[in-house]
């Protein structure tokens, strides 16, 4: 059926059983204030069963909104007692009252997420500074953009490095190279003939041993003393680069 | 120090401050009063706009940032390099909303306003730095607080939470008592 | 598109990387020659240059970004200093937990660990300087690596990052193989 079909692809729309009803309510085009709780409890029951048939995982908050609805359609089949006040809305009376509540509140709720959609869209098409190159507390560092970095520096950055991959490498017993500190200069200078500059940490990470890494370390000392390199650092604690020896 | 290493200095604040900078922060660093620097900024934001450059000093929550020209928008989606920050749903937003206007406020208490669970949402705007545990409510079960935060300000490119727009007695935080009928 | 336009996206797209970009990558994307974006940002690095701006372009190893002036370092390093410091959230505790016991790690390691995206905390704990990029992981897409920093020590009273204290499976690493499916 027709109906059927609206449901079907609905189905992920919504967003919960009051969103569900709000829809229904303003398909119908019916007075939040006066629903027809014995047609919108029946629409709602058939919403549930056709995610049923769907297969659908049915939610404990549309069974609950189910129950509610079916409390309050007993209560309205119920004989009230005649009251006084026909104009008053907000009869205390009427069981449906504090569902019109939360069904105006909601719908509160939905307006402003709307607003709030626009307003991302809008700012979307403002972008910062992203991924924090140079982030707030290492900022100040950028006085020296390229400065040449010390030994101790090269010392610690491969003592920092040594730290965090050891105890990686060892666990995963990978199996040991041979090199020796005349091999790994070769690797180096051959890496730098590829590409004018190349990272620290890029040269040792594919290093399976401490033994390897220390090698290259001292390969890396020697072409520093032998001037076919230089090292530089961006910032503090930053990425050191090794480049060709130039002039 | 003269004018123009001043405005340089105060450009170089801007630009290197992972959050926005405050004028009483640039006041204290550049020991100048706070007037010249709102002076000073002002001009520089209008230098920047007028120059329709492709980048911008902004004014959000209680400072000054960098942003990109709308007008280039189309080219930074084309830039990997930029992450991509995905919409936020449907359901988070409604969670947001309801955080925005009703805070502080309980998980259970957006539950009763929503209709469903929201434990999701609720994590999903934590983990975007879009809302923030805020202590714990008096009474059973001492329920976590959720507040926004400055860069749910700053990422919907408010000043601050007057800027919402206003929605009938949802502006009016006091008139508003939930009442935990679901809970 | 004409040239004001085209500079002023320029401008935006080194901005707004997070990694330097090419002369290549602009001109892709602006669908104009190499010849003419060299140009172009040589002209404005001049510009920038010449103006004695708070903020420079520089040409690095692998593209340009923006800098900040170095005559501007001393004030740059009173920002530093200013307090403004909120606790981390538990999404970036959580974080944060793992880069230092898993270093050094992606992010998508980071996801498949927290079962959420972590842009945002990541970001965060970089602001704060209490991660750092190191280098990259080879592999498909090269991936960034994340590992704690000296700050990351000092923050939590560690001498080294042997003092951080056992977690049972956490350290036993076979136990602990990151599965990379997301990525």
């Amino acid at each position: 059926m027709e109906e059927q079909d609206v449901y079907q692809i609905k189905l992920d729309v919504f967003e919960g059983p009051l969103d569900l009803l709000l829809h229904l309510i303003e398909r119908a085009e019916i007075d939040i204030y006066n629903i027809p709780i014995v047609e919108v409890t029946d629409q709602f029951l058939a919403y549930l069963q056709t995610m049923e048939l769907l297969n659908l995982q049915m939610a404990a908050d549309f069974l609950l909104m189910a129950a509610t609805l079916m409390q309050i359609k007993a209560r309205m089949l119920l004989p009230r007692p005649a009251v006084e006040t026909e104009d008053d809305e907000e009869d205390e009376g009427d069981p449906r009252l504090e569902l019109v509540e939360r069904l105006l509140e909601y719908k509160k709720v939905k307006e402003i997420a709307s607003e709030l959609k626009d307003k991302e869209m809008q700012s979307s098409k403002y972008f910062s500074r992203s991924g924090g190159y140079f982030p707030d507390r290492e900022t100040a560092t950028i006085s020296h953009p390229a400065g040449e970095v010390t030994l101790w520096d090269l010392v610690q950055a491969f003592g920092t490095l040594l730290e965090s991959l050891i105890p990686r490498l060892e666990l995963e017993g990978m199996p040991q190279e041979q090199y020796s500190i005349q091999d790994k200069m070769e690797d180096i200078i051959a890496s730098l003939a590829r590409k004018p500059q190349v990272y620290f940490s890029v040269l040792f990470a594919n290093l399976t041993s401490k033994k390897a890494m220390v090698t290259s370390f001292l390969a890396l000392l020697e072409l520093i003393r032998l001037r076919k390199v230089v090292v530089q650092q961006e910032q503090v604690f930053g990425e050191i680069v090794i480049s060709r020896w130039e002039d | 120090m003269n004018l123009a290493l001043t405005t340089a200095v105060i450009e170089a604040l801007i630009f290197a401050s992972s959050e926005p900078v405050t004028v009483k922060e640039i006041a204290v660093i550049l020991e100048i009063s706070e007037v010249t620097v709102k002076q000073i900024v002002e001009d520089l934001m209008k230098e920047y706009k007028n120059q329709r450059r492709g980048i911008q000093i902004m004014e959000v929550v209680d400072g000054y940032h960098f942003v990109t020209n709308p007008e280039c928008a189309i080219y930074l989606e084309k830039l990997r390099k930029v992450p991509r920050q995905t919409p936020l749903s449907q359901a988070a937003l409604e969670t947001l909303a309801i955080v925005a206007y009703k805070q502080p406020i309980t998980r259970a208490e957006i539950e009763v306003l929503r209709g469903v669970r929201v434990d999701s949402s609720l994590s999903t705007l934590v983990e975007r730095g879009l809302i923030q545990e805020a202590g714990r409510k008096d009474g059973p079960g001492r329920p976590i607080l959720y507040v926004t935060t400055k860069d749910f300000l700053k990422y919907f490119g408010l000043k601050n939470l007057d800027d919402l727009p206003m929605v009938d007695d949802w502006t009016n935080h006091q008139q508003f008592e939930i009442n935990l009928t679901a809970d």
